[in-house]
């Protein structure tokens, strides 16, 4: 459950974005779940839940997952984040800190761990959606 | 230095927090011999009781393994342990960084508001060249500085606490080289023992 | 140990190019005494002749001020510094790299083609740890090592000479802490006569 | 003139692009210029022209300036790079190495070296244009 602070970093973002652009209320949160991050889509959604306030209380939560979109610095190969082979614990140091990848993933093609990670690191917020004070 | 001026402060009853930020060379749990350790998972993670302290170190997760991070790789890292791990209640959280003036220096400097440096110098021109430079970037941005500490002396000069002067910087005294030391790494008992434990205490008395 | 390297190999007749990579740290231009001199633009820039050796160093440009960087501007400083640098025929260049596995280490694996490495390592059991994972690294990714040399030795020990055994790579022997050395800093013809120079003396013997 | 170089630069990786996309003459070379690297683009163009090889050797240059936008990651300041109050050595320093812009620029906001070089860095292959084998 340390989804928990992940879903507290969501809905503090969110409620500071809808204050900059003068939501009331917001009506929608869209979160990106990256693939390397390992996130059980309903603790998320859970943890979301629990941590409504006033001006998010009937907000609709959508989580999408990013598949993690892996780039070789060295070969240029490109290739997908998979969890199928790993042990427990490469998975969690994974979930807990998605760079963690670099110490145990290697480039299919060259085996190198200096590759870049284009898409599905983590959890991120994809958009809000609210009704303003003057509409 | 970083994770002994813990143990120090622990031992005067304050509640210390030690988190290891330098990824690549990471050397805390050699020092205070950290095994078997693990943080919890509760709303977030709880950085383990080790020797008194909350302690929190980038080896729960790369192990024993290199870790070839990136400087984006290593902000968006250290974003993240920020982000996850609950201290609870500290006095002091003291940070061993890695040297240089690089993202994990620049990521603290911007994203920790109280913070403050300890400048760790060894009695060599070519040492303080380097300490020069953080201070300098230091003081352009209003950050405070404690002050230097001179470390690994093996005999007296007056070197760096002449420059320390000339760059408006508090010397805090230095510590002697302790052919001791190598021998009690990874016991904390034996460590306090230490003509450098001495020296910390010293230090201690001074900066708190 | 990188920059009397360099001027030992042009002591033995060798076309030698000394890089200074380490940006936040930059030392070459201290230990070798450098100043007044500057790099021609001419179809690029050509490295300064210093003591011999062409010569290249951050601090051309940033002089002796902090160059707070990122990772990701070190790895574009290094690639236009290469892109641009003229060398001319050299048998070596010697690179003097940032400690840790960053962007620098990791550029330089990536983009140059016959580089070798050769780890320093003080003869403490927490700075072993970081070579060993290093060395892990450049072996998974069949860089090749030179081998081990430990430096600032101060007293005999055989750690660092059976770990290297234990992780498969050449002991190249060890340099003593040399008190001197720090006045000779900054004057090369004092620098080739303290023990330490000696040491890089064998050293060369050995490596080349 | 280490604009050379750098012009060389852009001809062999003109070249390689042109190789792995199948052109083999190529008609158009479009170059973007960042502003934070002051390069003087007659100086540049002519070493361009210097450095034509046979299937380059009809191709159009194009240069175009790339205004430097820097951005503030202390306080989000965003603000437009300009040499105008800066000395010759600074200048030059960062006409050599764009990164030194950390080391003799500061944000106007807050006086941070900590930003982020959007846009205008150095010299970029922005696009070549051709003509195929079998077209
Ligand atoms: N005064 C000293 N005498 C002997 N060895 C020392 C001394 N200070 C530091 N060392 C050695 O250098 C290592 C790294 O020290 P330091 O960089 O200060 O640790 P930290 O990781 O807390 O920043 C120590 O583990 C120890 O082996
Ligand atoms: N064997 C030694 N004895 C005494 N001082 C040393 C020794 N080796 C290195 N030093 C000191 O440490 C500094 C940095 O050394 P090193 O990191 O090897 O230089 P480089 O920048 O070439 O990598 C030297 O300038 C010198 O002051
Ligand atoms: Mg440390
Ligand atoms: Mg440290
Ligand atoms: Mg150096
Ligand atoms: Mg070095
Ligand atoms: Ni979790
Ligand atoms: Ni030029
Ligand atoms: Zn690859
Ligand atoms: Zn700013």
């Amino acid at each position: 459950m340390h989804e928990w602070a992940l879903a507290e970093g969501v809905i503090s973002t969110a409620t500071r974005v809808a204050g900059e652009q003068g939501i009331q209320k917001i009506t929608e949160i869209n979160v990106g779940i990256g693939d390397l991050q390992q996130i059980e889509h309903d603790i998320f959604l859970f943890a979301l839940e629990q941590l409504r306030t006033p001006n998010i209380k009937d907000a609709k939560f959508t989580l999408q997952a990013i598949k993690g979109k892996l780039n070789c610095r060295v070969c240029g190969e490109e290739w997908e984040f998979s969890n199928r082979d790993m042990d427990e614990e490469t998975s969690e140091a994974i979930h807990f800190v998605p760079e963690m990848a670099h110490v145990y993933i290697k480039c299919p093609s060259c085996e190198s761990p200096d590759f870049e990670v284009l898409e599905g690191r983590g959890v991120i917020l994809a958009s809000i959606s609210g009704v303003k004070e003057d509409s | 230095m970083a994770s002994a001026l813990a143990i120090r402060l622990k031992e005067q009853g304050q509640n210390v927090g030690l988190l290891d930020l330098d990824f690549t060379s990471p050397s805390s749990h050699v020092i205070l011999g950290i095994e078997g350790l693990y943080p919890e998972e509760e709303y977030g993670i709880i950085p383990p009781m080790a020797h008194g302290l909350r302690y929190m170190s980038i080896t729960f997760y790369s192990q024993d393994k290199p870790a070839p991070l990136r400087g984006a790789d290593i902000s968006d890292a250290i974003i993240e342990l920020l982000a996850i791990t609950r201290w609870g209640n500290l006095d002091y959280l003291i940070v061993d960084m890695p040297p240089g003036i690089g993202d994990a220096t620049l990521d603290m400097i911007r994203l920790i508001e109280r913070i403050r440096f300890l400048v760790v110098c060894t009695p060599s021109k070519v040492a303080y060249e380097t300490v020069r430079k953080q201070i300098k970037l230091l003081h352009e941005l209003n950050i405070p500085t404690i002050g230097i500490i001179e470390n690994m002396v093996m005999k007296p000069t007056t070197y760096v606490s002449e420059r320390a002067g000339e760059d408006n910087t508090t010397y805090l005294g230095s510590i002697n080289y302790d052919p001791m030391l190598e021998d009690a790494l990874g016991n904390v008992e034996l460590l306090k023992k230490t003509e450098f434990y001495g020296s910390i205490r010293d230090l201690t008395e001074k900066i708190c």
